[in-house]
Order: C-alpha cells, then sequence, then structure tokens
C-alpha cells in the first residue's frame, strides 16, 4: 500500500512542479488537473469514497471554471527574467522552506507508521454510539450530527462566495 | 514514513510557486497544489490496515473502520477549496479587464 | 405528451439504480421523477410518446444491435490490418454524404454510429449532408461510399426511429 | 455546437439529474451525500449550458433562480436546526426525529432532511458561481 501511494505521490509531484513551470497558462491548467485527479485514485485506495465522488465532480467543475477564465484572457505565460527581485524571492522561498522542514521534521516524529492510526479521537464516534444516530454512512452521520456546525459554517462560506463572484463581475469598472 | 515526507514535498512545491510566481493564474494554481496535499496528508493519517470504508454493512463479522473523522473533515474542505479556488478566479479576471495583465508587479505599479 | 414520456423513463431508471421495491423508495422516485421533468421535459430528446409504444421498433432495434456488432468486428480487423501492413494503406480523406433522415435524433444517432465504427469519424451534421472522416477513401464515386459508410446502418435507423 | 453534442447532451442531462439525486438521498446509506450530489446536479445544469451556448436573457433568469433556491435551502437548514431547540433537549442541531432501523430508507432522523437541503444549496452555489463567470464576460459599459 505504501508503495503503490508514493508512486501516485510521485507523479503529483511531477505535474505539479509541470503546472508551476509551464509556458503556457492552459497546459499549466491541466497539469493542475493531472494532482487533482490522482488525489482521487489515493482516495479509493485509502478506503475514503465520499471523498473520490466528491473530489472528482469539484475537480471537474474546477477546470471548466479555470479554463474559461484563461481562454477568456491571455494564455501567454509572462517573460520570466532573473532580475534581483527574483533573486529575493527564491531565496526567500529557500529559507521559508527550510524552517518549515525543520518542524515537520520534528512533528512527524509523533505520527503513527501508515495503517497504525489508533482511534483516539474518533472512537466516541465509531462503534456503539455510531448507532446514535442512525447513520449507515459514518462519515454523513458525523458531519450533520455530531458535527453540525462545521456543515452550517460550509454552507455558509459557499454562500458568501457566491455572493462574492457576482458582486465582484457585476460593478462597473472606472476606465 | 515515505507516503508523508512526499506529500510535505508536494506541500513545498506550492508553496515556492507562490512565492516566486508573478503571474495570478499560477499562485491560485499553486495555492490548490498546497490544499491537495494537506488533504491527502489528513487522510493517510488516518488510514488503519485492513480497515474497511466507514459504511455500516451486515456482510462482514467484526469490522475495522478506518478513521471517519478525518474524511469528514476533508469533506467539508474540498468544498471550501473549490469556493475558495472560485472566488480567486473571479478576483483575476476582474483585475486581468481592469488592467489588462496577470502580472502582479504591473498591478502593483499602476495603482492610483 | 414528452413529459409522460420522460417521467416513464425516469421512474424506470430510478427502479434500475436502487433495485428496491419498497414503498418509500418508489414514492421518492416518483417525486425524483417529477422534479426531472419539471427542470428537464422541455428541453429532453425524445418528442413522441406513442413511438416508444410500438413494439416493432424495440425489434428492430435488436436487429440493428446484432449487425452494428458484426460490422463493429468487420471494422475492427479491417484497421489493424492496415496498421499492421509494412506498407501502410491508407487514404484518409472527408467525404461529404446525404442523408435522408428526419429527425434530429436518427440523424445523431446514425453519426455516433458511424463514430463508433474503427475507421470512420462524423466530423459534423450540416442539414441534410453529414461530413465523414474515412481511413481509405476507395472509390470517388458518391453512390457508392455512401452505401459503404451509411448506408449498411441507414435503413434500420429509419425503421427504428421514424 | 453541433447538432451531435446538443442532442447526446439532451439525453444524458436526465440521467446525470436522476443519478445525483440517488446521491443526495441515499446519502445516509452509501457513499455519497448533500455535498458529492448537489455537486453532480451542478454538472448536469453546466454540461446543458456549455452545449447550448449563451442566451443571455435565459441564463439571467436561469440565475435569480439558482439564487432564489440557495437562500430558501440554507434558510430551511437553520429553521431545521432552531427547531431542535424547543423540541426535546435544548441542543443546536439536535437529532430529534426517531432514528429508525440502520440501513432502511427512512432512518437516521434528520440527516437526509440536512442532506436535501444542503445538496440544493451546493448545486445553487456552484451554478450561480458559473453563470456569473459567462453572464459577465463583457464589461458593462
Amino acid at each position: 500500500m505504501e508503495l503503490t501511494i508514493s508512486i501516485l505521490l510521485g507523479f503529483m509531484i511531477i505535474g505539479a512542479i509541470f503546472a508551476i513551470h509551464a509556458k503556457d497558462l492552459l497546459s499549466s491548467v491541466i497539469a493542475a488537473g493531472i494532482v487533482g485527479y490522482s488525489l482521487v485514485i489515493c482516495f479509493l485506495l485509502l478506503k475514503a469514497p465520499d471523498l473520490a465522488i466528491v473530489q472528482i465532480v469539484v475537480e471537474t467543475i474546477t477546470l471548466i471554471i479555470m479554463v474559461a477564465v484563461v481562454i477568456d484572457s491571455t494564455r501567454e505565460e509572462l517573460k520570466v527574467k532573473i532580475d534581483t527581485q527574483q533573486i529575493i524571492n527564491i531565496s526567500l522561498a529557500l529559507i521559508f522552506m527550510l524552517v518549515l522542514v525543520f518542524f515537520f521534521a520534528r512533528a512527524i516524529e509523533s505520527l503513527n507508521p501508515l495503517g497504525q492510526h489508533t482511534l483516539r479521537m474518533a472512537s466516541a464516534y465509531v462503534g456503539d454510539p455510531a448507532a446514535k444516530t442512525g447513520s449507515a454512512n459514518l462519515v454523513t452521520g458525523i458531519l450533520f450530527d455530531f458535527r453540525g456546525y462545521d456543515t452550517l459554517g460550509e454552507a455558509t462560506i459557499l454562500f458568501t462566495a457566491a455572493i462574492g463572484v457576482l458582486t465582484i463581475l457585476r460593478i462597473k469598472g472606472k476606465k | 514514513m515515505m507516503v508523508y515526507i512526499l506529500s510535505f514535498i508536494l506541500f513545498l512545491v506550492g508553496l515556492y510557486g507562490i512565492i516566486t510566481r508573478r503571474n495570478l493564474i499560477k499562485i491560485v494554481i499553486s495555492l490548490s497544489i498546497m490544499e491537495f496535499s494537506i488533504f491527502i496528508l489528513l487522510v493517510l493519517i488516518g488510514y488503519i490496515d485492513g480497515g474497511i470504508a466507514p459504511i455500516i454493512t451486515d456482510q462482514v463479522i467484526n469490522p475495522t473502520y478506518v478513521d471517519p473523522l478525518p474524511q469528514a473533515m476533508v469533506l467539508t474542505a474540498i468544498v471550501i477549496g473549490l469556493a475558495t479556488t472560485a472566488m480567486l478566479m473571479a478576483i483575476a479576471i476582474r483585475l486581468y479587464r481592469k488592467y489588462g495583465t496577470f502580472d502582479i508587479r504591473e498591478i502593483k505599479n499602476l495603482k492610483g | 405528451m414528452k413529459y409522460i414520456a420522460l417521467f416513464i423513463i425516469a421512474l424506470l431508471f430510478w427502479l434500475l439504480l436502487t433495485f428496491n421495491l419498497s414503498i418509500s423508495n418508489i414514492v421518492v422516485g416518483i417525486v425524483a421523477a417529477v422534479a426531472t421533468c419539471i427542470l428537464f421535459g422541455k428541453h429532453f430528446a425524445v418528442t413522441s410518446f406513442s413511438k416508444l409504444l410500438q413494439p416493432q421498433r424495440y425489434f428492430w432495434f435488436v436487429v440493428y444491435l446484432i449487425i452494428f456488432i458484426w460490422e463493429c468486428l468487420k471494422a475492427n480487423f479491417e484497421v489493424a490490418y492496415r496498421v499492421l501492413h509494412p506498407a501502410m494503406p491508407i487514404k484518409p480523406g472527408i467525404v461529404k454524404i446525404k442523408i435522408d433522415l428526419k429527425t434530429d435524433i436518427a440523424k445523431t444517432t446514425l453519426a455516433n454510429s458511424i463514430t463508433m465504427t474503427p475507421g470512420t469519424i462524423t466530423v459534423d451534421i450540416i442539414d441534410e449532408y453529414i461530413y465523414v472522416h474515412w481511413i481509405y477513401i476507395s472509390t470517388d464515386n458518391p453512390e457508392e461510399y455512401s452505401q459503404k459508410v451509411s448506408g449498411r446502418f441507414e435503413k434500420y435507423i429509419k425503421k427504428i426511429f421514424e | 455546437m453541433s447538432l451531435i453534442v446538443k442532442k447526446v447532451a439532451q439525453l444524458i442531462t436526465v440521467f446525470i439529474f436522476l443519478y445525483g439525486i440517488y446521491i443526495i438521498v441515499h446519502g445516509h446509506l452509501t457513499p455519497g451525500g448533500g455535498f458529492a450530489g448537489g455537486a453532480i446536479l451542478a454538472g448536469a445544469y453546466i454540461l446543458q449550458i456549455l452545449a447550448f451556448g449563451r442566451d443571455p436573457l435565459h441564463l439571467k433568469k436561469k440565475e435569480t433562480g439558482a439564487s432564489i433556491s440557495e437562500s430558501i435551502s440554507i434558510l430551511t437548514v437553520l429553521i431545521l436546526a432552531v427547531v431542535g431547540l424547543f423540541i426535546g433537549t435544548k441542543v443546536f442541531f439536535n437529532n430529534y426525529l426517531p432514528s429508525g432501523k440502520i440501513g432502511e430508507l427512512v432512518s437516521a432522523g434528520t440527516i437526509p432532511l440536512y442532506n436535501i437541503l444542503i445538496g440544493i444549496e451546493v448545486a445553487a452555489a456552484l451554478l450561480t458561481i458559473f453563470l456569473a463567470l459567462i453572464i459577465y464576460k463583457e464589461e458593462i459599459e
């Protein structure tokens, strides 16, 4: 299992690097699609069918939106020239990455190896109390019963995003 | 351990893209790549060897389920990720119509 | 009339999908089918209800399926021969063929059948003509090539849909 | 788009839509739920809009409908949640309906209702975002 997921993650990293360095914005968007669709296969292998269904639909809609935006505007990537600003940015990124790697190396010690997770937090939700909600799908049971507030907040964010997109695109620009 | 490190490398790739790129579309793509790496890390932590998907069935006797809690969290996060991506795309196209470019430095210079 | 056709198709699809004949499931299925009728009924492709009730159309559909699979197999071997042959005897081009099907759904079925057969791809439909990309144009005679490309399907599709 | 794409889209959207409703209604029994099903419903509409091109007046009407159904469904979620305060114990988001037998279509109390409402909300929100991106394509002078 670990090997399969590692290979998929390797593909995802290659796709991500290509998406960042592509010369054409359309191919960059499509390369970002590689990462998203590989994620679907990872979710299926990790026994998360709910997530796989959501991710495959959401990724498709995201791609449609991104392609619509790119076709509406321009496909050409800006010319990257190495000046002082760019050098400062790259060194800044490297410093950030080093700091994060340091903290991640500390954090990874407290993680269990893959596949030996203990249900420390979820033990209240799985097993006998699961019959409390009466839902056969435990994820839906958690989402709408134990953690209803999360779902309400999430619905609010979607609502706000829809209103925000309408507002941003509707206003008249002053030229 | 290998998978955790690889998903962290994916996160670093996204971070590098955000800091060094100047194109707004590339920045949005890098942001969504960072989101993906966090999703896969959370679901990997909740995986249990020999576990089945967290759906109660009668066919398996005495089953072990994988942890449903990270899955519920990630399910919420995916939809929020879609909302933020759509919002950022709307802002990007709006800026493009006003300034005629996706370059964030040009946009900064034209202010006023 | 087309709303009733859509309602029946939707309910049948729902029962196949759930495979459960309890009362609550059927009630939910009826509600779902009514919602589908209200939202998509105006744009549904099947326009005539009476044609759905004529049994000979289903008979011809079965016959058509058998013939289509046979043609597909033949075309597969032909294309495989052309690809594997060392000289690669291909002569690609686009031909314009007149069809005398009237309804849109029949035209679409014909176009999809031609696309499914290896070696030929439908490019577009404009009024009464379809444009087909063909891997090996054997003749220049319009009668002959229209018979070769679309004639083998057209008479059955006419019996099914018109 | 050409005739082939239009006809196939007309034929297929109905089945995509029904599959989305199936995913939503069976959300507490099988994988899926309000989020996945709502996204599939939005996908059916987006397929139809992509196939039939843009007709601004018609799309504008659709967008108004989407906004209204979005608002109504999120309001209903709130009302359902508040009703839990008055019936039973004093808990917001209380599951006050009988939970029934696990594995049946009518079970799990209020969860199916929340699933349906969230499904409508997600579908309407995604449709609104997509329509806004294609309606307000040009700068409105």
